[in-house]
């Protein structure tokens, strides 16, 4: 009873949440209110025994896409260099009552058919569960959600890589930069903050080589422990340390690619050995994972702080 | 040498396709080596038209060339007994008409592109003329519109432009229209080779009566906006601003008497006449010819721009052809026939004089042709000539068509065709007689400084010849027309290859 | 063999990304050659049984993912491997000529191959998640290389493209979530036999088509496409136009003749036609409007890729007879027809402009008049593609046209006639509305900035392929009667009324 | 309360959060609102996916949606960064915060490619 009435709870929390964020006039308070919404969703993964989500939820969904969104929101609130472009630019004032009315019928319309679908769904105990656990035994891993990630489906997880990399590119992009050497140093802060995270770094990284081993046999893996390394790059730069933008040009692009790298290497010895594209040896195939995961941690880290980090100010932005 | 013979209906297409090709990559001043290729690919024509022709037509020779491509796709390249009067027609007149446009062109700007798609004209309506099936026929036709589009505009006026603009409007769509009856007779009867006597009667189980009309009268929209049956007719007036050369080939060869000839395989070689006959299409097409006679030699009576009375004697002339094929009896369509070859050279000779007058003294206009036949006898000689065979006045060709148009219409019974035929002599007089009675017997206005000869002709000889071999093959057409290999006994040839005359 | 066709690009595109500068266009193009060729291997050599299906990790479906190809991936593969290899022979000197040095092209190769590798990956793909992670891979790079030319305007499409795209994964995602949880399997072939008529997989069904629907910009969900393909670089609005809406054409195809051919109904294949003939009218319509040239040429898009989805109806028909096989292999015909002449028509037509305004510095429609007769190979170019566009003989556009036109008239289905004749009309319209002005008085005289041949001859070739696929039909239909993953050709599916 | 209900609990509270996530795309105009619809509405789709995953398993939830929603939440924080990226450039540029504009365009740079 109690776990029906916490789950009731739960689902009002997420769409009352949800609504909030659409509805409340504040961009502020959207943001802020879109942060609660991730971290009460990572309380439902828990619910749903799906800790690897929680964590990777809570790392992303409630700390990062909220820094981001909340960095963006500064920036597009403050009343810029603006027109910089030849033509004036201006926004509506409203929408068409038309769009209002088309928008608000296709949301009805779907939410009335996508309720009904979903009561009708079957009760089928189906899914591939059984056969993730017999297959378990020679995946290399302990823990199915990183055999699935890194095994069964791995081809997914190297394309996900690739998504990551794309993501950073572009924005690079946007940018007009190629990489981080562009940006402007970050602002100096007190030296009591910049000691305090420095004194942090340590706990960083060992949490995130410790979300590592551990998805080995156990929730947790490469992406969670990626993203507290790249919430700790992020962290650095905040307190004022270049971090990343230090490093070497080649060694800042080796270690964005080096997760997608490791698969394309992986799988082409394996296609060569074996004529299996990203098969493991099954002797070896705990030390293949984890190298793997090693490399994605990295690369996750690098992109995410990277993503972040593209986003600050360049040196040619800023007055002379 | 069978494989040779084989080739030869390509050999005709390649004749004209890699010269226009070459020429479009040749420098614009390299105008020698132009010249040189372009009548090399003329003559090579020519010759091998010819020797198809006696090959078909002595030696019983075929030649077929069938490419599938895929479903009922057939590209099939064919001479048969009506591909040659079509054939013999562009190859002879692409031969002049390239003599005529280099002497034309001399020293006007873009010739690179100009020959280059003169020479795809060609290639399109040889094309037209080898088809073999309905849809080669039709890729022929369509790419036929493309190429000559470039032609029309070639001057690049805004009055060329807005042509260009109509021509492609009117046959774009007459091709969509041609398209959608090609691809519904392709649905329904499967894929089909032109057969004399036709192949719809025999699958008239594929498709309701009701439909095989729908398609016929389709297919005649298509085809008849490039024949400029009325009132389909609207681009061809306008078109005539393109140059001299280009209207020449426009209104002998190309664009109107490829429409007049499909219509031709539609009723025989399609439809079949006893077929088309029992559908009750064919005497509305013959009032529609009818009409579009009468209405273009009516509209030419009103025009003072000499080329635009040209156009809408091309207007009503070359309904004289569909009129022939729409008659039940053979002597109609052979008529109809001859006058497409008939036709071809005096109409051309006509616009390459309109074109001398134009180039040499810059005279445009009907009433400003006082006194023209003093200065320029040999052209204003020939025009003379072969405004007289347009009226029908013997011995010169066009009343040798007109004559069998006439003795088909009374073997058929209709009578009324007679009057449209009189009527239409009579108007044909009355527009161009006021053309030579200015010419030779006006004095010339006092007021007009006379243009000084530069040489001893009265222009360019490149100008002079092909206008001079043009009327003289009208002259002698209609002379020795008894003779076994005029065009009045090959086309009958010819309607007997169909099986429609013993 | 198959991997290596995912393999090779993404390898080029990491090889790129650690170049120096200078060296990238060449190693790009390198990795282009390879790409284009291991598919022509692929295709053209005979292999084993294995050659066109390889179970990733040695684990074969449900639990991993398998690479399959079929027919149909041939054809798209084929078809992206020229067009793209063409496309980018054309990138390495627009991007390093000095009118496009300001637009930042550091990353362009990178994104390119990375893009293609993901449309190679998509077309032998038989996992629906993996298709999704796809397809996000594809949507971001194409919005990336959109993002390549600064200008504001360019930007505001980018990012309306992105929503759109995200929007059109996402939905396309939920409708993967229906499906897993009623049937507990990712894989076509899976999920193929299993399908049944119920709301979950209808429901399914319908958001799945509806996603890949927004990402093919089918009219009325085309909002994005005009901006965004109007105003990237030429070589990434050749890209976007030619192949990335094809991708996702694939996938409705692989979506609706594979996963549900059991639960598609008569009344939902007429109302994508329905929505196909709006798209081909009212794209050409606004095509016709336009002033500017590329502009012009993106609503040409939308208008094509409506023929694209006459397809659908044409092959459901609603009359019996023997000869139902026969218009439903001419309506398949048909369709890849124009997908593949499309793709190579308007990769060169993108191609062509794009040297046009190379050369004027401007893409207003009226400034075609400047060109007076110089540059006639991108005239021409654009004479070639714009006679395939409006589906004139001889050409792939004619094939389609006459094939599906075909198929329309031997269903029955006549309504569909006035649309494919109107259509090409209105194409012809837009298409002389760029030559007329080429053909007309220029208004001032204008120094031409020369163009690079490699520019000209790629577009040139382009068109010429577009030209060629029109002598290719009967390969194109072996093909397509090797069949699906899971089944062989489709029959014709007949619907009766009740 | 069975298992299965709490299953159609959150399965209904997925399809919801993505019905309001849609609202919020179509009907809000800044663009950090689009931003975050887009995310709500991935956010019920990873709560549908979670919630079979969930039904689906007996002593522990089948991990192959589990997976697939870790591989999705890359995928659409990669989204969200680059789409924030695109929205900050595009408010530096025009001074736009959403996609609803009209341009009126000075005379002299009008032909600018």
């Amino acid at each position: 009873m109690t776990d029906t009435l916490f789950d009731m709870t739960l689902c009002a929390a997420l769409i009352l949440a949800a609504w909030r964020v659409l509805h409340s006039s504040d961009h502020f308070q959207a943001v802020v209110l879109f942060i609660t919404f991730g971290l009460i969703l990572a309380l439902a993964w828990v619910r749903l025994e799906a800790p690897d989500i929680a964590i990777a939820e809570a790392a992303v969904g409630a700390s990062l896409a909220g820094v981001m969104l909340l960095d963006a929101l500064r920036v597009m609130r403050s009343v810029g260099k603006e027109h910089e472009q030849e033509k004036r630019w201006t926004s509506v004032a409203k929408l068409p009552s038309f769009h209002l009315f088309f928008s608000f019928a296709t949301v009805l319309i779907l939410s009335v058919v996508l309720i009904s679908a979903v009561t009708e769904l079957s009760d089928a105990q189906g899914g591939l569960t059984d056969l993730v656990h017999a297959e378990l035994e020679g995946s290399g891993t302990k823990h199915p959600v990183t055999a699935v990630l890194l095994n069964f489906r791995g081809y997914d997880t190297w394309i996900e890589l690739g998504v990551l990399l794309l993501a950073v590119l572009g924005v690079l992009s946007i940018r007009e930069c190629s990489n981080l050497h562009s940006l402007a140093p970050p602002v100096a802060t007190t030296i009591v903050l910049e000691n305090l995270v420095r004194g942090i770094m340590p706990l960083v990284l060992l949490v995130s080589g410790y979300l590592l081993w551990r998805g080995g046999f156990a929730p947790g893996g490469a992406f969670q422990a990626g993203v507290v390394l790249g919430a700790g790059c992020i962290l650095l730069w905040m307190a004022g340390h270049r971090s990343l933008t230090m490093l070497h040009d080649a060694t800042w692009r080796i270690l964005l690619i080096l997760g997608f790298l490791a698969f394309l290497a992986l799988g082409s010895y394996s296609l060569l050995s074996t004529g299996v594209f990203l098969a493991y040896d099954r002797q070896y195939a705990s030390i293949q994972i984890f190298l793997l995961e090693s490399a994605a941690t990295l690369s996750i880290g690098t992109t995410l702080a990277g993503l972040m980090l593209a986003l600050q100010p360049l040196k040619k932005d800023l007055p002379r | 040498m069978m494989s040779w013979e084989h080739m030869l209906p390509l050999v005709t297409l390649a004749s004209s396709l890699v010269t226009g090709i070459v020429i479009f990559f040749l420098p614009e001043r390299n105008s020698a080596l132009r010249s040189t290729l372009n009548m090399l690919g003329a003559s090579i024509k020519v010759i091998v038209v010819a020797v198809m022709i006696r090959g078909f037509l002595v030696d019983d020779a075929a030649y077929e060339l069938r490419f599938t491509l895929a479903l009922g796709f057939d590209f099939l390249l064919r001479i048969d007994s009506l591909s040659l009067a079509f054939l013999f027609l562009s190859a002879t007149l692409w031969f002049l008409t390239t003599i005529y446009a280099i002497g034309y062109l001399e020293g006007s700007p873009n010739r690179s592109r100009f020959f280059g798609f003169f020479s795809l004209c060609v290639t399109a309506s040889t094309g037209i003329a080898l088809a073999g099936n309905l849809i080669t026929f039709f890729i022929f036709y369509e790419f036929l519109t493309l190429v000559t589009y470039p032609l029309v505009v070639h001057r690049g006026t805004k009055k060329a432009i807005r042509a260009g603009r109509v021509y492609l409007w009117y046959n774009i769509s007459g091709g969509a229209v041609l398209f959608t009856a090609v691809v519904s007779l392709s649905a329904l009867a499967g894929s089909f080779d032109f057969t004399a006597g036709g192949v719809l009667a025999e699958m008239a189980a594929s498709g309701s009566r009701s439909i095989h009309q729908l398609i016929f009268f389709l297919l005649i929209a298509g085809l008849g906006v490039k024949t400029a049956l009325v009132p389909l007719h609207g681009w061809l007036p306008v078109a005539m601003v393109a140059p001299a050369p280009v209207s020449a080939l426009l209104h002998a060869v190309a664009v109107v008497k490829a429409g007049a000839f499909g219509i031709v395989r539609v009723i025989y070689y399609v439809y079949g006449k006893e077929y088309s006959a029992s559908l009750d299409v064919l005497f509305p097409l013959a009032l529609a010819a009818a009409v579009t006679i009468l209405y273009g030699s009516l509209q030419a009576l009103n025009q003072n721009d000499l080329k635009k009375r040209l156009a809408y004697s091309t207007v009503s002339q070359i309904s004289y052809i569909v009129l022939g094929a729409a008659l039940a009896s053979p002597l109609a369509i052979v008529g109809g026939l001859v006058h497409l070859i008939h036709q071809g050279f005096m109409k051309i000779t006509l616009f390459f004089c309109a074109g001398n007058v134009a180039e040499t003294l810059e005279l445009h206009k009907v009433s400003e042709l006082d006194g023209v036949g003093r200065r320029m006898p040999l052209t204003m000689g020939t025009f003379a000539l072969a405004a007289f065979g347009m009226a029908g006045i013997p011995p010169i060709a066009g009343f040798i068509s007109k004559w069998y148009l006439a003795l088909g219409g009374l073997e058929d019974g209709q009578l009324w065709v007679i009057g449209v035929l009189v009527a239409s002599t009579l108007l044909n007089a009355a527009y161009f007689l006021p053309i030579i009675y200015r010419a030779w017997f006006r004095e010339l206005p006092v007021d007009r400084r006379p243009v000084p000869l530069r040489g001893k002709l009265e222009t360019r000889w490149t100008l002079l010849l092909p206008t001079t071999v043009t009327a003289l093959f009208s002259l002698g057409a209609g002379l020795w027309a008894g003779w076994q290999w005029s065009p009045l006994g090959v086309c009958q040839q010819i309607v007997r290859g169909m099986g429609l005359m013993p | 063999m198959m991997v290596l066709i995912v393999i090779i690009p993404f390898s080029g595109a990491l090889i790129c990304l650690l170049m120096p500068k200078r060296m990238r266009g060449y190693a790009g193009l390198a990795a282009a050659a390879a790409t284009c060729l291991t598919v022509f291997l692929l295709a053209f050599i005979p292999g084993g049984e294995d050659t066109f299906h390889h179970a990733l990790g040695g684990w074969g479906r449900p639990l991993g993912i398998e690479l399959q190809a079929d027919g149909l991936s041939i054809i798209f593969l084929l078809l992206t491997s020229v067009t793209a290899f063409l496309i980018s022979i054309y990138a390495g000197p627009y991007f390093d000529s000095p009118r496009e040095q300001k637009t930042a092209d550091y990353h362009f190769w990178t994104l390119w191959l990375l893009l293609w590798g993901g449309l190679n990956a998509l077309y032998v793909s038989s996992d629906i998640f993996n298709m999704y992670v796809l397809l996000e891979l594809i949507s971001l790079a194409a919005v990336a290389l959109t993002t390549l030319k600064e200008e504001a305007e360019a930007l505001i499409a980018a990012l309306r493209y992105l929503m759109a795209a995200m929007l059109g994964s996402l939905v396309f995602l939920l409708g993967v979530a229906f499906l897993y949880a009623e049937y507990g399997v990712l894989d076509l072939g899976g999920l193929g036999v299993q399908v049944q008529t119920t709301l979950p997989t209808i429901t399914a069904f319908g958001l799945m088509v509806f996603g890949m629907l927004i990402k093919t910009a089918l009219f009325p969900l085309h909002f994005w496409l005009p901006a965004a393909h109007g105003n990237a670089p030429a070589p990434v609005s050749a890209i976007l136009s030619a192949l990335v809406i094809k991708s996702s054409y694939f996938m409705l195809l692989r979506i609706w003749f594979e996963i549900f051919p059991s639960i598609t109904t008569y009344a939902a294949a007429q109302l994508l036609g329905a929505m196909g003939a709006f798209a081909i009218l009212w794209g050409s319509f606004q095509a016709v409007r336009q002033e500017r040239l590329k502009l012009l040429v993106a609503h040409s898009t939308v208008s094509q890729i409506g023929y694209l989805f006459l397809l659908f109806p044409l092959t459901i028909a609603q009359i019996t007879g023997e000869q139902g096989a026969s218009w439903n292999m001419q309506a398949w015909t048909g369709g890849i027809c124009q997908t593949v002449s499309h793709a190579a028509a308007k990769a060169a037509l993108f191609l062509a402009v794009g040297n046009i305004i190379h050369a004027l510095g401007t893409d207003r429609l009226i400034s075609l008049r400047d060109i007076k007769g110089r540059l006639p190979l991108s005239v021409f170019t654009i004479g070639i593609a714009g006679v395939n566009l409006m589906g004139l003989p001889p050409s792939g556009g004619f094939v389609a046209k006459w094939m599906l036109l075909n198929a329309v008239i031997s269903s029955g289905q006549w309504w569909w006639i006035p649309i494919i004749v109107l259509g090409s009309l209105l194409t012809a319209g837009y298409v002389f509305l760029m030559l007329g002005h080429v053909f007309a008085p220029s208004r001032k005289a204008v120094v031409l900035q020369s163009v690079p041949p490699a520019l000209e001859i790629s577009a040139f070739a382009l068109a010429l392929c577009a030209i060629f696929i029109g002598f290719t039909t009967s390969g194109i239909i072996d093909l397509l009667q090797m069949g699906f993953h899971t089944m062989p050709m489709p029959e014709a599916i007949t619907w009766r009324l009740p | 309360m069975t298992e299965l209900d709490s299953f159609l609990l959150y399965a209904l509270t997925a399809v919801i959060l993505f019905a309001l996530g849609l609202s919020s795309l179509l009907s809000r105009r800044h663009l950090l609102r689009k931003i975050m619809g887009l995310n709500i509405m991935s956010a019920g789709a990873f709560l549908l996916f979670i919630s079979v995953a969930h039904r689906n398993g007996k002593v522990f939830a089948d991990p192959v949606p589990q997976a697939m929603v870790i591989t999705g939440i890359v995928v659409s924080i990669s989204a969200t960064g680059f789409a924030l990226a695109l929205a900050r450039r595009i408010r530096k540029k025009t001074g736009l915060t959403s996609l609803d504009y009209r341009e009126e365009p000075s005379p002299e740079n009008h032909n600018r490619p």
